[in-house]
């Protein structure tokens, strides 16, 4: 990735060992970037040279490699920070182990100690199970009401009935990006509107993160989760982002070693900051790579980043419909600067799981299934759709082998 | 690819598109629901036991053409067999899909022969066996009829 | 690694790339295993290997690549059970984030479904604050009692009054080896007499795991959890074994993707098995580390592992009584079969932080600290050791420093 | 090593083996205690203040050579100075002792030139910078002076 100034996607390719494989004596076409992306030779190398060369355990060494590794891990803080536009990254992101751990802590943390039976929080129904189940666990401990945000015909949120559902609501916690939709959510005007309720607001940048600029500042959001794993880092590790203040308010999650300022016999005392919640040997190796991760979308720029998918994403919108017309239907909304790139797709007769095992004998990696919406599956009225995502990675050349194999599985079912 | 041929035969696809003893039965007829939760397939099967024989079933739900097949192709292969048959064709159906599995392959033991003739129209689903993740679409209506089975009344 | 038949230390250390590596110009004598021990290439390898031609999200994909992952994800449970003596490590084994979290997911799981207020768990004094805190935790919530089973002058389990402590208690949960004093506690019987008294017992196995043959089945152990990282495999994974029946009765921990069979708006249904504790995208990198780490250890032996560190372990003991005498302490039992590889050192007047440093000075990785057991460490009297952990790849010559270093701190602070 | 002993000058190793103004006071002083969780080490500060001014000072606690002998050249080089003037030198010593940060590094901010003169003893901890993991050690007393000025009563 040297000398990469518009973005340039042979040279970006050549970073990802995966993409020179075959799969079944074809060129990989990797789409599924939602579930997982495939991290660049600069994460592996990046993990590998420091278990080769460092690793320790961080926070309590004071010899030479203890020192490095702790220098590293909080360095990582440091850099994600910078990445989402905190002001004090060191103050405000915590590692988890994945996206969903971050939903966990804030329910638990933030959630056990501010809601109580009469409350309410808003979700909305195109949210990822990351962001369903810990909620309804503590709504089970708690008792409070969780209200749901609508969905439109056209695949957006119905907001039709905000100011109600706001109403008195403590929280609003939503995706910044459907992973099943390609939606992008108006995450400004939600947090607006949720301040001026007196609501606070949580997004779930999963699918946001790795695909276009995100700035926590000028969103101005009050926590934040994403999964490193999907935007080319490691797996092992996820991030919850939030507002100082509130970090600091925020009561212990996790026990054990690490978060903790004094233990007796018959208590502890919690640590200050991000520690308090990350008990136990972080992922260090992870936060490494992570690092990686960061540095490598700064150097590609995460508008070049956004340009980029929004052209392919546009050109698979209009191919598609041009090959196939009705035959194959995209559960998303139309073409539009709100719209990224993920293409669930279902055909009439045939069922997600065969399509996409017909995909694999083009090389062609999509997932079927429900992609953890089921409350979403559920209102657009399918079991299942073949899901194609793209990733920095991806060009209009996969779009072109995608829409050959489809051919082949309409013709094979048909 | 050959593999895929071998999944999807002419005959599982017609048992896809044309799926026998579809529906749902009154009691007192058993009801059971299996579920795949890593696809969401779902098969319903109604299973009507008299006198120790199948005397009827029908199967409902919906998932990919590797359950469907599997669960009409059981309709067909279970209806009017006795009970302890119907336990029998469980046992070898799993026998079948399992020789690929990593226990058996890891641990070195011998694969147990399977008669494939004693399958019928069953043996259609052999080819899933080179597709680790579907042999739980194509176990998922068999395992709701053990699951049926076990709770038929006492009789 | 080739060829090993004898425990052959020559051939281990070129294992680990970063024992070639030097610290302030000398021979780097990594003596903190107990903390993280160093990965092996193997190790290395195999994770970068993976990230580089098969990575991809499990469970759902049905294309090669994701096949292979999810097969390789699942191989590592059963690598691990087979590494413990589990029956079935399908069944039995979940990966969590560290080892600190398996007793969180212990605790808040089965703790929460077979807790209530008059009932009565039973820890030790010497435990790790990730088998105290969690606990506590959980006490605030619930109101049962912790009992605490004493230490003797010798540094072992106080066991005279255990009767009395077990007495209608519903779990005893102890480490298996101490990781500040090296006391290798007696798990057998304490099983048994556990199960008389109609408890069950979880062990903390972090520091046993590495240095000894486990077997839960021999054991008869209920539960058991360790940290990879601390047997030359990777950060962001740990390890909850837990006997098939009562995982499958457990209540879920953590909510969100993957740990659930539907989902709808009013409520979830958890998935069975292990999967029910493994929200989200689970570590997968790490498990394939994981397992590259078990067949490390597997083709050297964990019983030639352990004869070398106890050897080893006799070797540090009576060399450092010979050359120091009471001039320094070493906080633990006396040499023995039930004697770790672990050395707490104190010295009059000089702080084990100093201690620490200066070692640095001369290549020599040891950490200063209460090594998370608080609680342990009131016991003692002292508020710091500088700790020396012994792994595979340590060598009585890496005693010889550590003594040439211990006579330059005592001389510099003299 | 140079580095080490630049860590452990002779001034630091005195102030460790016999450190000043050791002990606690009684009320009216304001007594605050200083953790660091990473090490344990404690520090325990007695503070008396008259007329604006730090009439007396005591140390307690226990730790290591760089948490202590901190504490002990903290108490001498405040005591008898105005509480303004104690404000200054805390801030004047971290200065000096976040000059490595990576903070200012990364964003490569112009080091802030420190009056190392004005520290008088106080610049002997200087050689902390090239240890980072130590600088907690040596702010501790510092951060827990400033938290016990913060809670002086309001005169
Ligand atoms: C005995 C013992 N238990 C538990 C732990 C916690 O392990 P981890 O930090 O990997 O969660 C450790 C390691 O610090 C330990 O030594
Ligand atoms: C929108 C969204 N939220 C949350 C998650 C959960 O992420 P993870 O599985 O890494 O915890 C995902 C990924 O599956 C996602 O797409």
């Amino acid at each position: 990735m040297e000398g990469v100034t518009e973005f340039d996607l042979a040279a970006v390719r050549r970073d990802f060992p995966l993409l020179s494989k075959q799969l079944h004596g074809r060129r990989i076409v990797y789409l599924d970037s939602g579930a997982s992306a495939l991290p660049p030779h600069q994460v592996v190398t990046a993990m590998a040279t420091y278990q080769e060369t460092t690793h320790a355990n961080v926070h309590r060494g004071v010899y030479g490699t203890a020192e490095e590794a702790t220098r590293l891990y909080e360095l990582a803080r440091k850099d994600v920070g910078r990445f989402l536009g905190s002001k004090s990254g060191q103050d405000e992101v915590v590692f988890t182990k994945n996206c969903t751990e971050a939903f966990n802590l804030l329910a638990r943390s933030w959630g056990r100690a501010n809601l109580r039976a009469g409350d309410a929080i808003v979700l909305s129904e195109m949210e990822h199970h990351a962001n369903i189940v810990p909620w309804q666990q503590l709504q089970e401990m708690l008792g409070f009401e969780i209200r749901w945000i609508g969905i439109t015909e056209e695949r957006t949120l119905d907001l039709s009935n905000l100011d109600e559902l706001l109403d008195g609501a403590k929280l609003l916690s939503i995706t910044a990006t459907s992973n099943v939709l390609g939606t992008v959510n108006p995450i400004t005007s939600l947090a607006e509107r949720a301040h001026a309720a007196g609501a606070l607001i949580a997004i779930d940048a999963a699918q946001a993160v790795p695909h276009a600029p995100v700035d926590v500042t000028a969103l101005d959001v009050d926590f934040l989760a994403f999964s490193p794993h999907k935007m080319y880092g490691p797996t092992g590790i996820g991030v919850l982002w939030a507002r100082a203040e509130l970090l600091n308010a925020m009561p212990p999650f996790l026990g054990g070693g690490g978060m903790i300022k004094d233990v007796r016999l018959d208590g502890f005392i919690p640590a200050d900051g991000p520690q308090r919640f990350e008990a136990g040997t972080p992922p260090i190796t992870e936060a490494v790579g992570l690092s990686a991760a960061v540095h490598y979308l700064e150097s590609l720029g995460m508008e070049a980043v956004h340009e980029h998918e929004r052209a392919l994403t546009s050109y698979a919108l209009s191919t598609l419909a041009a090959e196939f017309g009705s035959s194959i239907s995209l559960q998303g909304p139309t073409d539009g600067p709100l719209r990224a790139g993920v293409l669930s797709i279902t055909i009439d007769g045939i069922h997600a799981h065969d399509v996409a095992q017909i995909l694999d004998t083009y090389g062609v990696c999509v997932r079927p299934g429900h992609h953890c919406a089921k409350p979403l599956m559920r209102r657009l009225g399918v079991n299942a759709t073949a899901r194609a995502s793209f990733g920095i990675y991806n060009g209009t050349d996969d779009v072109d082998v995608l829409v050959e194999a489809l051919h082949a599985t309409i013709k094979m079912f048909g | 690819m050959a593999d895929l041929e071998e999944l999807y035969r002419e005959i599982i696809l017609d048992h896809y598109r044309n799926p026998r003893n579809r529906g749902e039965l009154q009691p007192p007829a058993v009801r059971v629901e299996g579920f795949n939760p890593l696809c969401g397939d779902e098969i319903v099967l109604s299973l009507l036991v008299e006198d120790g024989t199948v005397a009827d079933v029908k199967i409902a739900g919906s998932g990919c053409s590797i359950s469907q097949s599997s669960g009409s192709l059981m309709s067909a292969a279970i209806k009017g067999k006795t009970v302890e048959q119907a336990r029998g064709l469980i046992a070898t159906f799993k026998q079948m899909l399992s020789l690929g599995d990593d226990d058996a392959i890891e641990e070195g033991a011998e694969p147990v022969p399977v008669n494939l003739r004693s399958l019928g129209e069953l043996a259609a689903l052999q080819g899933v066996v080179k597709f680790p993740v579907r042999i739980k679409c194509a176990t998922l209506s068999w395992n709701t009829l053990a699951q049926g089975l076990d709770e038929l009344p006492a009789s």
